[in-house]
């Protein structure tokens, strides 16, 4: 069955707010893994707490995905380091997300 | 000062209460004689200068996220225990107001802060404000590095001390809150209040000083190799790490430009200032007064990054952590902690400071 | 060239049986990170190592990553908290994989 | 007891081989004087309390896995060296045997557990036996802090009781997996052996006691720094991280019922009395009769989590990793031991135990 | 908008060269994180760290891709453990990328 | 020898310095008679051990790379800072042509790991290089068994001996790079340099000798607790971890042949009698000329590796890795160490050396 794949990477700080706004969308789950990169915001490394990133994948229906992807737009593109893509998958079990 | 402690032992006024066993554990460390003026640095600086130079030359050398976490939460644990152990026994009643007084400092500095820097006209109100609170909240590593040096120099303090650090971090980053979103945060008062209370500084040292004053000296005995003993080695990897840190915020300095550099050199000199003058207030001895100093002086880089990031997300974080991380914490440590107590040990008893 | 990438999002605690399950089916190689995430069994944090998870990605060819699925999935869907995803890759030395 | 140990020193019966030098610097606790009953906090409590509270109103502090695993060997290599060390020159052949009649304890105290959970009709066999295994097996955080309080009250206890430890860890395990797979488990008997028995647990525990045994007190004099001297500063941290743990277990709690709560806070109760009448036939001393007692009524969290979480995949692990975390752990610690030891210290005397 | 997401796993001692070659290839950005795995060259576990793995994202233009894999490939293909993938994103603000 | 050490103290031939409160504390170590032959286990040892059965038996137990990161760190920088608190006040003019003659070694000991490598036909001229880069520098953890070793015997070594360490770390590597891409590295001298000189090894090492050096034993006392007294504790969790590394990498062996493991055995041989060669023209003592055997014989797995790796990438790391940490490493620190001091206590004095 086909779902989106939405990645976001961010600031470590906004995990909080991220999560919420995720499963406030309908989500039913999500995975962080630790990151680090370099982007318009500058270097971003994780051997300080305060400028480390988060690496989110949530899979989910299509619209959904948009959804999240239009709330985190409007509220933090402008002010904290953030990427973020979509992606097709193919999951075996379709009721889970 | 009743409350007034030998630095380098456990002895209060009521005496040597430990006896003949424990001060030979403590009694080792080499005084400086009155005399002396001991401008040069202590050894845990020493490690400072290892990590930054390491940093600046691009050394294959990390500590790793876990490493910073498991030293901060050591050092903080410390100097809240040791806070506590101190003010076992002491008059609350007569220490509480004058925690208030520190506290209200703490918006003092920040409203200075924040006056000088809106005289620069490029820099937007959100960002003077997220300096100022930065500037006018605490940094715990460099109250460390001042209690070492007072250590090394044998040189009394208050018990009570740890606990400005505690009163001092919140108040100019609510401040800081304040200047930009009124009195009505967008994100909501206890979003804001969580973020600024149950942060790892207040909360550990806090913690540490409740343990310590509940269980007082004796019963924090076995806990002493390790938050005691080990306290300087604790410091001096904690340093290190520090060096590395800054170094890498070095890079940005650049970016930044001259007006906050001399920020981040100057104003410390007027936090010292702000300090002295409290700490006279006050009536603290002179090591009392270099802290206080030291933390009128020092710009936190854990509490107030983390509360303003979520707060005031329209300031540029790179300013305060640079300004505060590659400038103003080198600075206190390799040159402010020193000047001041020169400074201080000359001027303070003169105008009756410590009597 | 095409291939097949086959991520599985799983308990710690499966890592051995999850190589083991991988490289029996004739993957080539694997990579592994550390993960923490939330889902229908619950918040699942790194800070305590038997609530972590890893996530494990395969490149392979598109009948072994489904092969793989399908043995995961009949082994320990039903007791174990597992997400598995499929998504379609382009790879430069085929051979690899 | 020819094995008894002062707690508060290295000196064996045979006299006090170390000499002056070393009583020096272990005479120094506190004694309680036999008449007081000491049913106030252990100070490590306090840290575990600090976590908890931290982690309840989600403080920003997290204690990173990789320190949780350096702060669990470090605890986990002191007890063993600290056992190997007192049994060194011990009579092994007295002391085997009881290790054995310890192992059986743990199945008695894994099969009560079963035969309690199973009388609830709603919770299926698999999680009956896992539980079930889970309190048959023992926590190694909840002995540290039974050492902790004798050490501070100057209780003597058994040298060979880390031993104890060891040979409680597996048999319930083992008693949960023949419980749900009879006695051809499906992942087969090397797996599941290998599972059990090199859990870090019995490794590191059963190293410390071999190196502690092979090379005796004065060969790891060296070692004493890390091992023991900051045993209770570890033991601190290792709290405060395991108080932040249970936090995070807490909100589990409502989902799985009064019954598993209820469970977990009486059931202790029945694993300590277990514990006692154990030591009773044993002819322990007080000290190891509250040890056997504190292990009776501890419930593992790391080596029954693991193994059961494979052998047995079909039991949730929530319901027996909250229960053990979030409720056996915390009142052990908080209310179990001084409860266990202030009963004991009424009753065990007048059977006759400890004599 | 569409782009491309190459993933490149490969040894830690490369980190430098590695991101110094996405940059200089004109990337914007780039993300890393920690990883251990499997493959031609034997298992490399993070416990040590010589023998640790990266993982490197970068998202950009097809042809910015395709170039760093070419380059990656040529300089570092035959002596290092190296595998990389080419992924099609879509993603929100195409002038970040 | 005017530097001689005690290595069981800090009293250098000026005299009790620090005085006979320190003395106290240092002098507990139980000390062998010159007459027995020490050729028992070191404690340590018993912890590499464990963390290698542990490994290859696959125990359920990983230290994290953040605490391995930790305790290199530590060990590093107290093997500095103890060097340069011995070196405090040395004659320096007298010890640096010395230490020029050691890093000639470096290439000494290089170069004859390269001839005997070239002998098999089948090995690559790049694998070669690389090989005989990694004996010709050194392993810090071998060298910290070896002083533990010395220690615990009670055997005197000369104060500067840590500066061997960062003297013979660098010397072969560069040896290894010239023989495979000659005096024109295709990645440039300057990125082999950054690479070579400023890995942590040589960092912390030249750091903690200088902050030794600079502050002296007094002032650095207050750092003892956590750099010197937990050494061995320290060392005996950096063991731990080296046998589950040595055991990973164990399944690798059987791959690269007995040519390399009859090699990573044999050689070490050499290694030390060119060590022992090289302490007799060097007039070191006998404490002394078993560390620079041990430099000798010990091969690096810290700095080689990621040298080689970047600078001579088409040789196979897995050929220099296993051979140094699976077979070598274990190799010198449960043999080599106690073999070459018992033949060195015969040998050495016979031919006029530590005289
Ligand atoms: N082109 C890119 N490809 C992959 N990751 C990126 C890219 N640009 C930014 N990132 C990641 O997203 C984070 C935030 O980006 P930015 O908002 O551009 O600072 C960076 O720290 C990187 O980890
Ligand atoms: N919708 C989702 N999107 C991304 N990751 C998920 C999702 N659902 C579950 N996960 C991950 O897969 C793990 C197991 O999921 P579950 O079996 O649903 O508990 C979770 O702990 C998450 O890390
Ligand atoms: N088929 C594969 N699927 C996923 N990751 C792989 C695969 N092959 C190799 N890897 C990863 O890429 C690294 C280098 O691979 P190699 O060059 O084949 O040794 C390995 O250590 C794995 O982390
Ligand atoms: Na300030
Ligand atoms: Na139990
Ligand atoms: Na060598």
């Amino acid at each position: 069955m086909k779902r989106k794949l939405l990645t976001v990477i961010t600031e470590q700080a906004l995990e909080r707010q991220l999560v919420q706004c995720v499963m406030d969308h309908g989500a039913r789950g999500y995975t962080l893994t630790e990151a680090r990169g370099q982007g318009r915001r500058g270097v971003r490394s994780a051997d300080f707490e305060q400028v480390g990133n988060i690496r989110l994948e949530v899979i989910c229906e299509e619209d959904v995905a948009r959804q999240i992807a239009e709330t985190l737009h409007k509220k933090y593109f402008d002010d904290f380091a953030m990427v973020l893509y979509l992606q097709d998958v193919e999951v075996l079990r379709s009721e889970k997300f | 000062m009743a409350l007034a402690r030998a630095s380098n032992g456990w002895r209060t006024e009521e005496g040597p209460a430990l006896g003949p066993a424990r001060a030979l554990c403590y009694d080792q460390r080499p005084r400086v004689s009155d005399k002396e003026i001991p401008l040069e640095l202590d050894p845990v600086i020493l490690f400072f200068l290892l990590g930054l130079g390491a940093g600046l030359m691009r050394a294959e050398m990390r500590l790793p996220a876990a490493v910073y976490e498991l030293l901060t939460v050591i050092l903080l644990l410390s100097i809240g225990l040791k806070g506590g152990v101190e003010l076992a026994g002491a008059d609350l009643a007569r220490i509480l107001p004058k925690l208030g007084v520190v506290a209200a400092m703490g918006i003092v500095v920040g409203l200075m802060g924040f006056a000088i820097l809106r005289l620069s006209p490029r820099l937007p109100r959100a960002d003077a404000a997220a300096i100022a609170a930065h500037y006018g909240s605490v940094s715990v590593g460099t109250y460390a590095v001042a209690i070492a040096f007072l250590d090394t120099l044998g040189v009394d303090y208050e018990a009570y001390a740890a606990a400005f650090v505690v009163v001092l971090e919140v108040p100019a980053i609510l401040l800081g809150i304040v200047l930009v979103r009124g009195l009505r945060p967008s994100v909501g008062w206890a979003s804001v209040m969580h973020e600024v209370f149950l942060g790892k500084g207040v909360v550990l040292l806090l913690g540490g000083l409740l343990i310590g004053v509940l269980m007082g000296p004796e019963r924090l005995e076995p806990f002493e190799p390790l938050f005691f003993d080990a306290f300087k080695g604790v410091l001096a990897l904690f340093l290190l790490e520090m060096g590395l840190v800054a170094a890498t915020q070095a890079g940005a300095l650049r970016r930044h430009g001259v007006f906050l550099i001399g920020f981040a050199l100057l104003f410390p000199l007027l936090g010292a200032i702000v300090g002295a003058v409290f700490a006279w207030g006050l009536d603290l001895t002179l090591g009392g007064a270099l802290l206080l100093s030291v933390l009128g002086a020092s710009a936190s880089y854990i509490a107030a990054p983390a509360a303003m990031r979520l707060s005031v997300p329209e300031a540029n974080p790179g300013l305060s952590l640079t300004a505060s991380l590659a400038v103003t914490f080198p600075f206190n440590v390799l040159v402010g902690i020193p000047l001041y107590y020169g400074v201080l040990s000359v001027v303070y008893p003169g105008v009756g400071g410590g009597a």
